[in-house]
């Protein structure tokens, strides 16, 4: 076989993998977040598919694929059809340059465990991100509904804000590891600290941006059931539905991933250089900690009220991160490269 | 095999002159606004590929300033429109006949 | 081979875009074909060896210049706007002949004067051409001073939306109460 | 250098009113009779310094006497200009005539003018300011700064105090001088960078641009100053301005502006381009005597007094074009005499016409008639006045007249003698017109009840008559001292152009 | 070369200028909303002190940033225009904003970073700075345009200043990308000794030229990308649009200038006709629409496209050497001068306006001349001025502007521009007759400041009439062998 096509049977091998792993993983993250959050509330939770429920997501999956698709009046309806498949693809493309574990031999091949690693790996994460706004405005704009619409209206002003402070938190590790590769940015880890040591601030603000920017409580201003009625997805029901919802817990676990793997080591763990398979094992388990952690944010936060919440973003996390990237600098400049 | 500029540099002239025409043919300030956008958009492109016939990084630099610009641009002049909208529900560039010409 | 017909297919479709923005009633319709458009441009980028180009013009235009456009569209309502008349009716035609026999006239002009080879293989730098290692070194160097020079336009742009849009509670109702005797 | 420059005769000739100006400025408002004196005597001290000027200088020496040069600017292209003030023959009468007419304006425009007094001595001396400066100026830049700097304050004069159609009067004038003065600017600055000098003296000196673009200088430079002549067919702007100027604005106007036109055919046309000047002596030549009968016959029924005199003003000029362009030493020193002997004429009937203005407020002959009865010293004035001014043996105009038509007949470069015969026609034109003029205002019965009690002249009035008077009679009786003035400097440049004629015919 | 290059001596003008606006933006915050004067005297202290670092720079190594700049001496001439320029706004606005409630400190900041655009625009030796600064200097005026909040005209003034402008930056970008299509470089020098060394293409070459010529065209307002001036300038507040007048388009003029005469000076016998023919129509239509305005504003918008026509005759002469020189200094003197002129003409239409944008008609100066003297004396200095009548400094321009078209062998389009000079004063004389010979109540509203930079300028604009020789000396010292 010629290079140019094992190059892109690897890739196609790797992204089927991937994706797979993202859909059950989804599926399963809503299942944890349901179980989590009833334990948190003392309660069972979903048990009655399969043991202690375990089948819970597929009957879900199935009772979506059924369910009738219900189009609202007045709707604009190209865009109302295509609003969910806008969310979805950018959720499911995200962590194509996410490195789950070191490099590995497998018979005289050197395989990468990402799809690709490209020197703008962290630019091409945010960028993917920010085109992730389309679904929820469209969606509000499209269901021709005064809820939908200002859930898609607060969605696309939250997560414009909070991406600026996202992206400029990124700036730290970026500095370290003067690399916007993730990978090269992991490996410097390994070299040196996790950089939460070197950069708690950066690591705190990209963690509450990273909530905001995936809508999640206590930032789930977007969906508030309580104004909104669920925001710009109330109009939707069965498929769109549980799009939205796909590409809302995707999202989750891929920036999960980017925050591990940007402040605490990604794969990296003992012992990882000698057997890389456990590369696998330690980011799974990080990015399992990390939901698990978000989930319980959610079951014991109170949401914050809009214009808080801008105020935040504007006034606390945007200066904070300037400031923290200034210290980095000085850091780099005055003790040399770390 | 690699395409030449040229191509790119004709696409971009396409994309160009559909831009300038974009602004002469509508009257919708923010259609008006995005077909700016696009005509950008095509000077980039050109740049771009000019940058890589030559081998030099200057016209992808170029592009980079282009944007920032391009941002700016945009915060001001949807701050406008917004401004605009307030006082007189219309962005029709016709509507707005206080001035004469 | 392959990217030739990479480049004629993706061609078409920014063509096809660019079109549909000119040509769409909907304002929201304009700003997603825009987006599309500024979408296949990226892959051009990626295609002319500028990756970070592509991927800020993604972040930049896609994700930040173009859903602000968005925003303010269905803030404003201006997607409702009919054009009504539009320009006087023998305008229309002259304006899109016009750009038409532009657009002819520089194509031609183009395609007879460049050369139509390939441009030159950039060797073993080709990896990294265009890489934000690359790109950050020119930059800083260089171009520091347009760097530091565009500092002052974006604090100007900042500081003039603001003034722009803040209205002071006071002048709103004044405001309000002229508009209602208009 | 700079004080010497300041202190100068010329720089004092030129400049002083100015003084007057500041002094003015700092008078309030309602004192106007101060306002007045101080105006008046600011003038008649520049004309005593004028006097000055002419005692200093020397009438035998042809060049520029009593210089001044002060290098002003530098556009960092070669050239440099000059702040260059001079004096000879062709310029000096005309200073004088001046500073003489100036006091004499403002004196009778003393009940004239009852409203913004002050603006209006203040434009009368900044007008003085700019025509001395005009005539004085050797250096074309500040040449056309003077020249153009006139126009304002005559813009105004006409503007603002001017009759009923004052206004478009007013813009009219100013847009015709203008028109033709653009045309001289480009030949100045096509002069500066190609003969590397704006200085006039330098620039005859060095001579030697080729005809053709002579041609094309001169008629640039013919432009601006036919136009204030005024040349047929350019004099349209003049009778509506003259009709429209308050009396001192038409006195000026007519006895000092129109000669800014012919002196600059003098100095610039006739000493720069002589190849040209013999060119165009035909065609120039013709159009003057167009000019002398167009005035004359258009002059005729005209029942506005002012109207005719300021028609006549057109046959007048028309006479000192003819003198200038005849080339030769009669010619020139006759239209030189010519213009000096119109701004005296035409002023003296201007304030008269001004004086019974005054008492009826209106111009049309037919309100009058059989004047003489009612105002036998004004009658007898007007008399003098007119017959000067038809050129009648005996009285200014007439040596004048009699000298241009000797030139023109005598003249190698006309070559014809028919220009002077037509001329001479023009002579009994100016009889008939101004004699019907005078017979119908003054002769027979006092027709119109209004004018039965009207009041002679008063001593405020001769006061500003008997000056003018004296001088037409001097003119006319013993022309002698003033041919004598520019007869040195005349002659050089003559000598010059006969030089020219001489190749030309040869 | 790092970081601590843009401490380079020629930078800091630039930099001065540019650290007093940020912290005065910040200063201001401590300022009390009814005393907002006062930031206005920290601009002008501001402008002043840039002004004095200015002086102690000149003569230094002008090129800097690896050839991304060059401050030589015709950028120091142009600073001095643009600091007095912006200096005779701040002392203009501090009454007007104050009198129509549009107090904010930020207004002052926002013509400083104008102004440094402007700098960077004469500064600039690289396409890239031309486009940047253009921009900077653009961007305040669009928010600056629309400043009279609430007032529908303004706002859609700066909307259409606002769209043109981005059409224009359009074609200036497309431009430099073909340009360096045909060069490889964006250096304005590279360019040139590209273009001479004959590889560039020269398809991509002139496409380029022409669209940099139409984006800088629609920047400094001349046929036929002028149809956007009257409306802004009539919208606008009257002071922005004294800046805008006057200020962008020096800065307009820096940058074109700097590219013809420097990057495209190898290829001057193609660019100089087309340029001579726009400027010809630029003053024949800029002068024959004027005729009929009857809003003072409009009048002076098409005044200004007008003029812009007389500054670009400078245009023609350069790219030939030893004139290049003469023409560059014409233009900096013309522009000092219709700086002066101008600004004060808007001071007084600023003082007759009674709110923003009322009693704008020419018919409402009637009686000026008898309520107010001095003020209509004034006028009457300044549209002498306009005119290009001696004794003031808008005829010495135009001489020497004149000259330098005739120098470079263009007589007929000195020809067109005295022809339209004298079409202008018609419609400058107007002003002063209705001032003058007509009767009517017009009350003018003279706060201190305003009647200063009125009286400043009249008097510069006489006094420099009559001896310009020490502005003159300033222009031909600084402006000499540098193209």
């Amino acid at each position: 076989m010629s290079e140019v096509a094992l190059i892109i049977t690897e890739a196609a091998i790797k992204s089927g993998i991937l994706l797979f792993v993202l859909l059950t993983a989804f599926a399963y993250t809503t299942f944890a977040e349901r179980k989590i959050v009833a334990w948190l509330q003392v309660r069972h939770g979903p048990n009655r598919v399969g043991p202690l429920g375990l089948l819970q997501p597929a009957a879900d999956g199935l009772k979506a694929i059924f369910k009738e698709e219900f189009m609202p009046a007045g709707a604009d309806k190209k865009i109302f059809l295509m609003a969910p498949i806008i969310t979805v693809i950018p959720a499911l493309i995200i962590m194509a340059v996410m490195p789950i574990g070191p490099d590995v031999l497998i018979g005289s091949r050197l395989i990468r465990l990402a799809i690709t690693d490209i020197n703008v790996g962290l630019l091409y994460m945010l960028s993917v991100a920010s085109i992730a706004v389309y679904g929820i405005v469209l969606a509000g704009w499209a269901s021709n509904s005064k809820y939908s619409m200002m859930g898609g209206l607060r969605a696309t002003a939250q997560m414009i804000s909070y991406e600026i402070a996202l992206g400029i938190s990124m700036v730290g590790p970026v500095v370290l590891a003067s690399s916007l590769s993730l990978k090269d940015i992991v490996v410097a880890q390994q070299n040196s600290v996790w950089y939460v040591v070197l950069q708690p601030i950066g690591c705190i603000i990209f963690f509450i941006a990273m909530l905001a920017e995936v809508n999640r409580a206590p930032f789930d201003m977007p969906e508030a059931e309580q104004e909104l009625t669920a925001g710009y997805h109330t109009e939707y029901s069965g498929m769109g539905f549980s799009m939205f919802f796909m590409a809302e817990y995707i999202k989750m676990i891929a920036v999960s991933a980017m925050w591990i793997s940007l402040f605490f080591g990604g794969y990296l763990g003992p012992f990882v250089q000698e057997i890389p398979v456990l590369g696998i094992v330690y980011f799974s388990l990080k990015v399992f900690l990390v939901l698990a952690l978000m989930i319980w944010i959610r079951a014991t936060m109170p949401r914050m009220r809009y214009d808080q919440l801008m105020a935040f973003g504007w006034k606390v996390l945007l200066p904070l991160s300037l400031v923290q990237v200034l210290i980095t600098a000085a850091m780099v400049v005055f003790w040399a490269p770390v | 095999m690699l395409v030449p500029t040229s191509y790119f540099v004709i696409l971009s002239a396409v994309l160009f002159t559909i831009g300038a025409t974009g602004v002469l043919f509508r009257k919708n300030a923010i259609i008006l606004f995005m077909s700016v956008e696009l005509m950008l958009n095509a000077a980039n492109l050109a740049l771009v590929a000019f940058s890589r016939e030559f081998g030099t990084l200057d016209g992808q630099i170029f592009v980079f300033f282009v944007m920032t610009v391009a941002a700016a641009e945009v915060a001001i002049g949807l701050a406008l429109i917004v401004t605009i909208f307030r006082n007189r529900a219309s962005i029709d560039v016709d509507d707005i006949h206080s001035l004469k010409g | 081979m392959v990217q030739l017909i990479v480049f004629l297919i993706l061609a078409a479709v920014c063509v096809g875009s660019a079109i549909g923005m000119l040509t769409s009633k909907n304002a929201v319709y304009a700003a997603l074909f825009l987006v599309l458009n500024f979408v296949v441009i990226a892959v051009f980028y990626l295609m002319l060896g500028a990756p970070f180009i592509a991927m800020v013009q993604i972040t930049v235009y896609a994700g930040a210049i173009m859903v602000l456009f968005m925003f303010v569209i269905m803030l404003v309502g201006a997607e409702m706007f009919q054009e009504a008349g539009g320009l006087n009716s023998w305008q229309r035609p002259v304006a899109l002949l016009m750009g038409f026999g532009l657009m002819v006239v520089t194509v031609l002009m183009i395609a007879t004067s460049a050369s139509p080879a390939p441009p030159r293989d950039l060797g073993v730098s080709a990896m990294e051409f265009g890489s934000p290692a690359q790109i950050g070194e020119v930059l800083y160097t260089n171009y520091i001073f347009p760097f530091e020079l565009i500092s002052f336009l974006l604090l100007a742009a900042m500081v003039g939306a603001v003034i722009l849009t803040k209205t002071e509670r006071k002048k709103r109702r004044v405001l309000r109460s002229l508009r209602n005797k208009n | 250098m700079f004080l010497q420059v300041l202190t100068a005769t010329l720089t004092a000739v030129t400049f002083f009113p100015l003084l007057g100006v500041l002094v003015l400025l700092f008078v309030p408002n309602e004192r106007e009779d101060t306002i007045r004196w101080i105006a008046i005597g600011t003038a008649l001290i520049t004309f005593v310094i004028s006097l000055v000027m002419l005692g200093q200088y020397n009438a035998a020496d042809p060049n520029m006497q009593l210089e001044v040069l002060l290098p002003w600017m530098n556009f960092g292209g070669g050239s440099t200009i000059g702040f260059h003030l001079g004096i000879d023959g062709i310029s000096i009468l005309l200073v004088l005539l001046t500073t003489f007419l100036i006091p004499l304006a403002m004196f009778g425009s003393w009940t004239g003018i009852t409203e913004r007094v002050k603006e209006y001595y203040i434009f009368f001396l900044l007008l003085e300011v700019g025509m001395i400066g005009v005539f004085l100026a050797l250096d074309l830049f500040l040449f056309y700064v003077f020249w153009e700097f006139t126009l304002v304050p005559m813009y105004f004069l006409v503007g603002i105090w001017g009759g009923k159609q004052r206004m478009y009067a007013a813009i009219k004038f100013f847009l015709y001088t203008m028109a033709g003065s653009i045309l001289m600017l480009l030949a100045i600055m096509w002069l500066g960078i190609h003969q590397g000098t704006f200085d006039v003296v330098e620039l005859i000196a060095k001579g030697g641009i080729d005809p053709s673009t002579q041609r094309w200088l001169f008629l640039a430079f013919a432009a601006a100053f036919a136009i204030k002549v005024p040349m047929f067919p350019l004099h349209s702007w003049l009778p509506d301005a003259h009709v429209q100027a308050p009396t001192a604005g038409s006195v000026i106007l007519a006895g000092v502006m129109l000669k800014l036109g012919t002196y600059g055919f003098v100095r610039f046309n006739l000493s720069m381009f002589p190849e040209a000047s013999l060119h165009f002596a035909p065609l120039m030549a013709t159009l003057a005597v167009i000019g002398i009968i167009y005035g004359a016959i258009v002059s005729y029924p005209q029942q506005d007094v002012k109207k005719l005199v300021a028609y006549s003003s057109v046959s007048h000029l028309g006479f000192v074009m003819l003198g200038l362009f005849a080339l030769n030493e009669q010619g020139i020193q006759g239209a030189i005499l010519q213009m000096v002997n119109h701004g005296i004429s035409t002023g003296a009937l201007f304030l008269l016409v001004g004086m019974v203005y005054e008492r009826r407020h209106t111009r049309d002959m037919n309100e009058y008639g059989g004047l003489w009865t009612v105002m036998p010293v004004y009658g007898t004035l007007m008399l003098i006045v007119s017959l000067s001014s038809m050129g009648l043996p005996g009285l200014n105009g007439f040596v004048g007249e009699f000298t241009i038509l000797l030139g023109a007949f005598g003249s190698e470069a006309l070559g014809s003698n028919i220009y002077a015969i037509f001329a001479a026609a023009g002579v009994i034109l100016a009889a008939i017109y101004m004699l019907t003029m005078f017979q119908k205002m003054f002769l027979g019965p006092v027709t119109n009840e209004k004018n039965k009690n009207l009041e002679d002249l008063n001593w405020r009035e001769l006061v500003v008559i008997i000056p003018l008077l004296v001088l037409i009679f001097w003119i006319g009786l013993y022309p002698a001292p003033f041919f004598n003035l520019m007869g040195a400097s005349v002659d050089q440049l003559t000598a010059s152009l006969d030089a020219v004629t001489a190749v030309a015919l040869r | 070369m790092n970081l601590a290059d843009l401490t380079q001596m020629v930078l800091r003008p630039i930099g001065f200028l540019g650290l007093w606006a940020s912290i005065l933006l910040i200063v201001d915050l401590w300022i009390p909303k009814d005393r907002k004067t006062i930031t206005g005297w920290l601009t002008l202290l501001g402008l002043a002190s840039t002004a004095i670092v200015v002086a102690y720079t000149t003569g230094e190594d002008p090129v800097a940033m690896g050839g991304m700049v060059k401050a030589d001496g015709f950028a120091y001439m142009l600073y001095y225009i643009f600091l007095l320029v912006a200096a005779l706004t701040v002392l203009l606005s501090m009454s007007y904003i104050e009198k129509n409630n549009i107090e904010r400190g930020e207004f002052y900041s926002l013509i400083l970073f104008a102004t440094i655009g402007m700098m960077g625009m004469a500064m600039a030796n690289d396409m890239i700075v031309v486009f940047v600064a253009l921009e900077v200097l653009s961007i305040p005026l669009y928010v600056l345009a629309g400043y009279l909040r609430g007032k529908a005209e303004s706002e859609e003034s700066a909307m259409k200043y606002f769209l043109l402008g981005a059409f224009a930056s359009a074609f200036l970008v497309y431009g430099i990308a073909l340009v360096f299509g045909a060069t490889g470089t964006t250096n304005l020098e590279a360019i040139s000794a590209a273009i001479e060394g004959g590889a560039a293409n020269r398809a991509y070459l002139y496409g380029g030229i022409g669209l940099i010529l139409v984006g800088l065209g629609f920047k400094v307002a001349t046929v036929p990308f002028h149809m956007w001036t009257p409306d802004v300038y009539e919208g606008a507040p009257s002071v922005v649009t004294a800046f805008f007048s006057v200020g962008a388009k020096a800065g307009g003029f820096a940058a074109l200038l700097r590219v013809l005469y420097v990057a495209f000076e190898p290829v001057t016998a193609d660019w100089a006709p087309v340029i001579a023919i726009l400027s010809a129509l630029t003053m024949i239509f800029g002068n024959i629409s004027a005729i009929t305005q009857t809003s003072i504003k409009r009048m002076l918008a098409y005044s200004s496209i007008a003029h812009a026509g007389y500054i670009l005759m400078a245009g023609v002469a350069g790219g030939q050497g030893a004139l290049t020189d003469f023409a560059a200094s014409a233009a900096a003197f013309y522009l000092v001068g219709y700086a002066f002129t101008n600004m004060g003409t808007w001071g007084i239409v600023m003082a007759v306006e009674k709110e923003a944008n009322t009693n704008n008609e020419i018919a409402s100066f009637a009686g000026l001349g008898k309520k107010r003297p001095m003020l209509a004396m004034a006028m009457v200095v300044l549209m002498l001025s306009l005119t290009g009548l001696p004794p003031t400094i808008g005829f010495v321009g135009k001489f020497y502007i004149f000259t330098a078209a005739i120098d470079a062998g263009y007589m007929w389009l000195a020809l067109v521009g005295v022809v339209t000079s004298l079409i202008s004063a018609y419609y400058y004389l107007r002003v002063i007759i209705v001032m003058y010979m007509q009767d009517g109540d017009v009350e003018a509203d003279l706060p201190w400041t305003l009647s200063l930079a009125v009286g400043l300028t009249t008097i510069a604009t006489f006094v420099f009439g009559v001896i310009p020789q020490s502005l003159l000396n300033i222009g031909n010292d600084l402006i000499s062998g540098i193209f």
